[in-house]
């Protein structure tokens, strides 16, 4: 980055004291970041309380349009992939590089399934005339504002597949980025980030699944 | 103070007025003895203590736990007083006495339809009785509008999904502005009422006779007055400058271009179509936003308003 | 980290080079090197110069409004033209003026140097906010193009979903800005934890800094829910999601609830930092230790958190349920209590000080004057049957122009005064700025204080024609913002002559305590050529001021091991 | 850090738990409060928060509360709407 680099690490900036003043501003970055991606999703979480506590009948009816099984399924995906990320890191921290990459790819490719379950079941959906908000046509629900159900459904779940992409993306990236070398039990702030990032989004997920899909 | 309380707010016309304006003055009274109490000190401080020489001393003071708590306990003091004295106002003003005479309300882009127990309707104009409680109920058509007769110190959002509602007493007899305050378009500040405060007697009366359209009227006459009374002026003035609505200037006869590209001639039928069922044709360049009066005005008051817009040539 | 390590270290004082040729302005040269410079204080002045032509472009929209308010009816603007002018200069204002304004330009500034630092934690974010910030600027001016916007800067729905204009490249806009917002509150949140120099306890941080501070935190919290209910607006237009328009089943009230979770706390985010640089001021100026020095940092962190609890003294009649306007109401006033710490504590300062009325000090009390009025008049409509009454009308107007205007502009120009000769390296014509400061509070006052008077008469807000009976007061206020632009002109004229033709200024013109002091104006690229070292508290005037000038004898040795 | 395998056993935890649930009809609570629990462990576990620094905790504790307040204050206008004035 910057012009006068006099220390010998080039993962240093210059105007961090040492490696564990930038390793740990880092992280409370990460954290505060996280904190963000929270309240957000926490608007819709806020939209949905207050509609099944208006309408607990239409939530009823319309969550068993929802296949619990996929969605049980996926929970168990994401919950496998925040293992296999938090070994890569794990990983990486003893210098392992070869491990790592490993279960960096397996996050990916859970990921990846959590994707296209995910697919699975919006085509489905799209083909009963399930669709979001104005577009939505399907007969099959005998509530007024199912419309309005599977909005919410497809905001939530839409934002957090948003943020499943975003999360392969840097899990790619970190791929690339152990296979460089570039990162190594003496630097693993990118990993590490990365991580916090993925399991945030298993937790939101976690929330998201008896939320939707479990309601009786 | 009385000069102050009359100079700063509009005249005390329910029972309610008296209850929030003793409230107002209080926080003006207590708010500005603090205010000057704290500019004074200001004052005497910048005074006395200005800066005498470059090599001024100053000595450190770091805090004064007494002085800290006094200047909490305070305010604190002072803003439960102001809480429970509000509250006990709001109290009040939302919670309308069981005899209330009920007028139903509805709000539209850009006028006021004020329906009465028997039925009848007026447009952008009340009548309430005085000294007896009147409610409000209130909904609207399309966007947020809200109701506010400063007069009476009452003010309530209108909805589209649900019903509001207000309640106030008249306590003299007059006429009183209404306001729509709740920011809702191009016509916002043209979305007028009066509301006219009539003796018990004269309201019975009104009751009786007033909602009768004067069928003797001279028809053009008859428009013009419906023309004001319906809020049509809002949108359309009569001078050819554009409002929102085209100008009624030189409309009648004309060539009107719509929005799907013919072309009609603005003859009597195309002006009672327009009222009754705006939306079906849009002229061009103007939006679509026109209330429709179907149901809203008499047969009679639209062919007056036809007279009238055909007298309209310069 | 702040506590020193427990080897012992060597500190000695480093004078400074009072005018080094290489400086932060011209340590690299041309464009391009500013537009990428991952220099906080570059950025800081990028910030600057962008609020500075929104503050003036939403100021000529202003006085556009006040003109045609000299009549009742239509005079040159007809209503459509009225509604978008007065919700852009809501928009501007508030979006992509005031929110940025302190913390963006002056935070990024001073807050890396105040505590020592080389720079905020995160450079590349720094820079990275900036340009978002410019991104949802070009959208929000995007809007004015394909037909501007007409919804008021509230963006209420239904009327938001239903109006033709391009309102989903204005909240597009605005979406994209918080994301700018939020970067520098995460940004400034890590400098203080984990930057701050040897010995800068937080019990010696600066209040700018505890403000700063207090201000990051409520960015982080509350810009979310703005970002996740605009989003909901965008998709109610585009994908008609029904979450908050009624004609698709929505709740238009839940839309005010989720607008103003974010919007009342960002009337802190606005004020907070003022204050902040009100301390400052009054400290400096009376050479005197500020007075509760914790009182008034730990009160901005009870300011940001009641913040959050009182959003719907904005919704008392908009039908939400009574229940909730009356703990709504209750939780209001206690805001005002920690307001009230700081401004006793500041006038306690003043007691037995050396009170210099420099025009930054002039700026300091205009701001206790205005500011408190603001305040208090907030207490006014935080009563709920006064409330009833004065919703939507020009006494709310009044209200937040006294805070907004009256209190953060007033603090943001003091601020520029009081930094001016740090960031420019030129010292303002005193004169003309104790003029420009007294034309600027008289006119002030002379084009608000009628709208207390019509408000509370019942002159309704955002009305494009009104009743005759409100034209004199209106034309008042009209003329009185006419001579608030010519303030505004004037101080454009001196400061600029300043920047080429004023006096060289000394390292420490005020003879003030704090760290971004010590060290030359301009200051050099590195803020410090040393690590420096904290031993007394930033506004310990009683302390020699070489002692402020301590670092640490050999760099190198200090890292681990 | 030898989690690894306490990790595995809970993650079968957690998702064995879910499926319990399915048939149980007593649920929003139930539902909710086993999500949270899940969801601290992964805080906690995979994020390492146990061992992380108060700080961060907080910033994680702060979120929540944050949405509480968000939640409980908007349900107090949503849920009391139309049921009058509230009489003490
Ligand atoms: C910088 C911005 C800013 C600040 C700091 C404030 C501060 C306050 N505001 Fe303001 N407000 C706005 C910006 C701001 N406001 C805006 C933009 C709007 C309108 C938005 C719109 O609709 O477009 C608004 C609207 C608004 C409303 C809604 C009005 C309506 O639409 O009906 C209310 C109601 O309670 C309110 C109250 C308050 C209160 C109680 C404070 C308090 O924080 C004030 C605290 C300060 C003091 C009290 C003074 C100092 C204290 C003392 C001297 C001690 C003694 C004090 C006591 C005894 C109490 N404000
Ligand atoms: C930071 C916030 C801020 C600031 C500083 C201001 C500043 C001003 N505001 Fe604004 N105002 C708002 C925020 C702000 N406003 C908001 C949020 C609203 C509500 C919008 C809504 O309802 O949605 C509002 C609404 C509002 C209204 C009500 C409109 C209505 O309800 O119908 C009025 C009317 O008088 C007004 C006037 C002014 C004036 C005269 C100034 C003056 O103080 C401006 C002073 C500045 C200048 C005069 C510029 C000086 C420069 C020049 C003249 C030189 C030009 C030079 C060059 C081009 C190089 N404002
Ligand atoms: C809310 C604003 C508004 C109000 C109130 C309103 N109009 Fe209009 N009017 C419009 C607009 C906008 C148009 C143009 C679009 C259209 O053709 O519908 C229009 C069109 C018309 C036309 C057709 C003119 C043409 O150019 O062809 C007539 C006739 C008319 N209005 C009569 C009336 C009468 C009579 C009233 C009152 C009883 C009235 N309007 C009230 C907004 C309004
Ligand atoms: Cu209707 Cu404003
Ligand atoms: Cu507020």
């Amino acid at each position: 980055m910057s012009t006068s680099n006099h220390h010998t690490d080039d993962h240093l900036q210059h105007h961090f004291k040492d490696e564990d003043q930038q390793f740990e501003s880092s992280k409370l970055g990460m954290w505060i970041f996280l904190v963000t991606e929270m309240l957000m999703f926490g608007g819709l979480f806020v939209a949905y309380i207050i509609y099944r506590a208006w309408h607990p009948d239409l939530f009823y009816l319309a969550a068993q349009e929802l296949d619990a099984g996929l969605g049980a399924l996926n929970t168990v995906v994401l919950i496998a992939s925040s293992l296999t990320i938090a070994l890569a890191i794990r990983s990486l921290q003893l210098d392992e590089f070869k491990k790592s990459i490993q279960y960096l790819s397996a996050t990916l490719v859970l990921a990846a399934t959590f994707l296209v379950i995910k697919y699975i079941e919006y085509t489905d959906k799209f083909a009963k005339g399930i669709l979001p908000g104005g577009h939505y046509s399907y007969e099959g629900i005998s509530h007024e504002m199912a419309a309005n159900f599977f909005s919410i459904y497809y905001l939530m779940t839409g934002l957090h597949g948003i943020h499943v992409l975003l999360g392969m993306g840097l899990i790619g990236w970190m791929i690339i980025k152990v296979r460089k070398r570039s990162v190594h039990s003496r630097y693993f702030t990118p990993v590490e980030n990365t991580g916090l990032f993925w399991h945030l989004v298993d937790i939101i997920w976690i929330f998201l699944f008896p939320l939707l899909y479990l309601i009786d | 103070m009385n000069k102050i309380i009359e100079y700063l707010l509009p005249p005390q016309r329910s029972t309610v007025a008296s209850e929030v304006d003793s409230l107002f003055m209080f926080i003006n009274v207590a708010g500005f003895i603090l205010f000057a109490g704290i500019m004074l000190t200001i004052l005497i401080f910048v005074i006395k203590y200005r800066r005498k020489s470059e090599d001024d001393v100053t000595p450190v003071i770091t805090h004064n736990s007494l002085l800290e708590i006094t200047w909490t306990i305070i305010p604190i003091i002072l803003i439960l007083i102001v809480f429970a004295w509000g509250f006990r106002g709001f109290m009040t003003l939302s919670t309308p006495p069981p005899n209330a005479y009920e007028i139903q309300v509805k709000a539209a882009s850009w006028l006021w339809e004020f329906e009465y127990p028997n039925g009848g309707t007026t447009l952008n104009e009340v009548f309430v009785p005085v000294d007896q409680p009147v409610k409000f109920i209130m909904r609207s058509d399309d966007v947020l509008h809200s109701l506010f007769i400063p007069d009476f110190r009452v003010k309530m959002d209108i909805l589209p999904n649900r019903y509001t509602s207000i309640w106030f007493e008249a306590t003299e007899t007059g006429q009183s502005i209404l306001y729509c305050s709740e920011y809702c378009g191009s016509g916002h500040s043209a979305m007028l009422a009066t509301v006219h405060v009539l003796s018990k007697q004269e309201f019975e009366e009104w009751l009786e006779t007033g909602l009768e359209v004067d069928e003797d009227m001279p028809l053009a006459d008859l428009g013009r007055q419906t023309y004001t009374a319906a809020g049509c002026n809002a949108c359309h003035t009569l001078d050819g400058t554009d409002r929102i609505g085209p100008s009624f200037l030189n409309l009648f006869g004309s060539e009107r271009t719509l929005t799907d590209g013919r072309t009609v001639t603005a003859d009597e039928d195309y002006i009672r179509r327009s009222i009754i069922d705006p939306n079906a044709e849009i002229t061009a360049g103007y939006p679509a936003n026109m209330p429709s009066y179907a149901g809203r005005l008499s047969d009679r008051q639209i062919d007056g308003l036809i007279a009238f817009i055909k007298e309209l040539h310069d | 980290m702040a506590e020193t390590s427990k080897q012992t270290i060597s500190i000695r004082e480093y004078p400074v080079d009072e005018h080094p040729d290489k400086n932060y302005l011209n340590h690299d040269k041309g464009i391009l090197s500013w537009l990428i410079t991952l220099d906080h204080k570059r950025i800081g002045l990028l910030y600057l110069g962008s609020i500075t032509f929104f503050f003036f472009l939403g100021g000529v929209l202003a006085l556009l409004l006040r003109t045609e308010l000299l009549t009742p009816a239509q005079s040159i603007l007809d209503a459509d033209t009225y509604n978008q002018i007065f919700t852009l200069h809501g928009a501007i204002m508030i979006f992509l003026f005031i929110i940025p304004s302190i913390p963006a330009a002056l935070g990024n500034f001073f807050l890396p140097m105040m505590i020592g630092a080389k720079d905020v934690a995160f450079p590349r974010l720094n820079l990275a906010s900036f340009w978002i910030y410019v991104a949802g600027a070009l959208f929000a001016l995007f809007s004015i193009v394909t037909g501007a916007v007409d919804t008021g800067w509230t963006f209420y729905t239904p009327y938001s979903t239903e109006t033709g204009t391009a309102v989903v490249s204005m909240t597009l806009g605005v979406f994209i800005m918080g994301f700018s917002s939020i970067l520098t509150g995460i940004n400034f949140i890590v400098t203080l934890h984990k930057l701050r120099s040897p010995g800068q306890a937080w019990g010696k941080m600066p209040l700018f800094l505890w403000s700063l501070y207090a201000t990051a935190i409520i960015q982080i919290l509350a810009t979310p829910v703005l970002a996740i209910t605009l989003l909901l607006l965008i998709m109610e237009r585009v994908l008609g999601v029904g979450i908050f328009d009624p004609a698709l089943g929505g709740d238009p009230i839940l839309y005010q609830h989720f607008f103003w979770f974010y919007s009342h706390p960002a009337v802190y985010i606005m004020i907070v930092p003022a204050f902040g640089i009100i301390s400052e001021l009054i400290s400096v100026f009376s050479r005197k230790t500020i007075f509760g020095y914790w009182a008034i940092a730990l009160s901005s962190l009870a300011i940001a958190f009641i913040g959050f609890l009182v959003w719907g003294h904005h919704m008392f009649v908009s039908g939400q349920s009574e229940l909730s306007s009356v703990v709504f109401s209750f939780l209001t006033f206690f805001v005002g209590v920690p307001t009230g710490i700081k401004i006793f504590n500041w006038v306690a300062t003043l007691y037995k000080g050396s009170i210099d009325l420099k025009t930054p000090m002039l700026y300091a009390l205009a701001f206790l004057f205005l500011f408190t009025i603001g305040g208090l008049t907030g207490i006014m409509i935080g009563a709920l049957s006064v409330n009833v009454h004065l919703h939507d009308t020009y006494y709310i107007v009044a209200h937040f122009h006294y805070v907004m205007m009256g209190g953060t502009v007033i603090a943001l120009l003091g601020g520029i005064h009081y930094w001016w000769p740090k960031m420019t390296g030129r010292m303002y014509n005193e004169v003309w700025g104790k003029i420009t400061c007294a034309v600027i509070f008289f006119s002030f006052n002379m084009t608000f204080l009628p709208q207390f008077v019509m408000g509370s008469q019942g002159m309704p807000r955002r009305y494009f024609n009104y009743l005759e009976e409100f034209q004199g007061l209106h034309q008042f206020s009209t003329i009185g913002s006419y001579i608030l632009g010519l303030g505004f002109v004037m101080m454009a004229l001196y400061l600029a002559y300043s920047l080429f033709r004023g006096p060289k200024a000394p390292p420490n013109p005020w003879g003030a305590r704090s760290l971004e002091w010590m060290t030359s104006s301009p200051p050099t690229h590195h803020n410090f050529e040393y690590t420096p070292v904290i031993l007394h508290g930033p506004y310990d005037h009683h302390q020699p001021e070489h002692e402020f000038r301590m670092g640490l004898v050999s760099e190198s040795k200090e890292t681990h091991g | 850090m030898a989690v690894a395998g306490a990790l595995l056993v809970l993650t079968f935890l957690t998702v064995a738990v879910t499926w319990i649930q399915i048939p149980e009809p007593f649920n929003v609570i139930v539902a909710v409060g086993i999500a949270a629990i899940k969801a601290s462990l992964v805080a906690l576990f995979f994020m390492n928060l146990v061992r992380d620094s108060l700080l961060n905790r907080l910033a994680f504790v702060l979120s929540f509360l944050f949405l509480a307040i968000f939640v409980v204050i908007t349900l107090l206008d949503t849920l009391f709407r139309d049921s009058g004035f509230p009489v003490f």
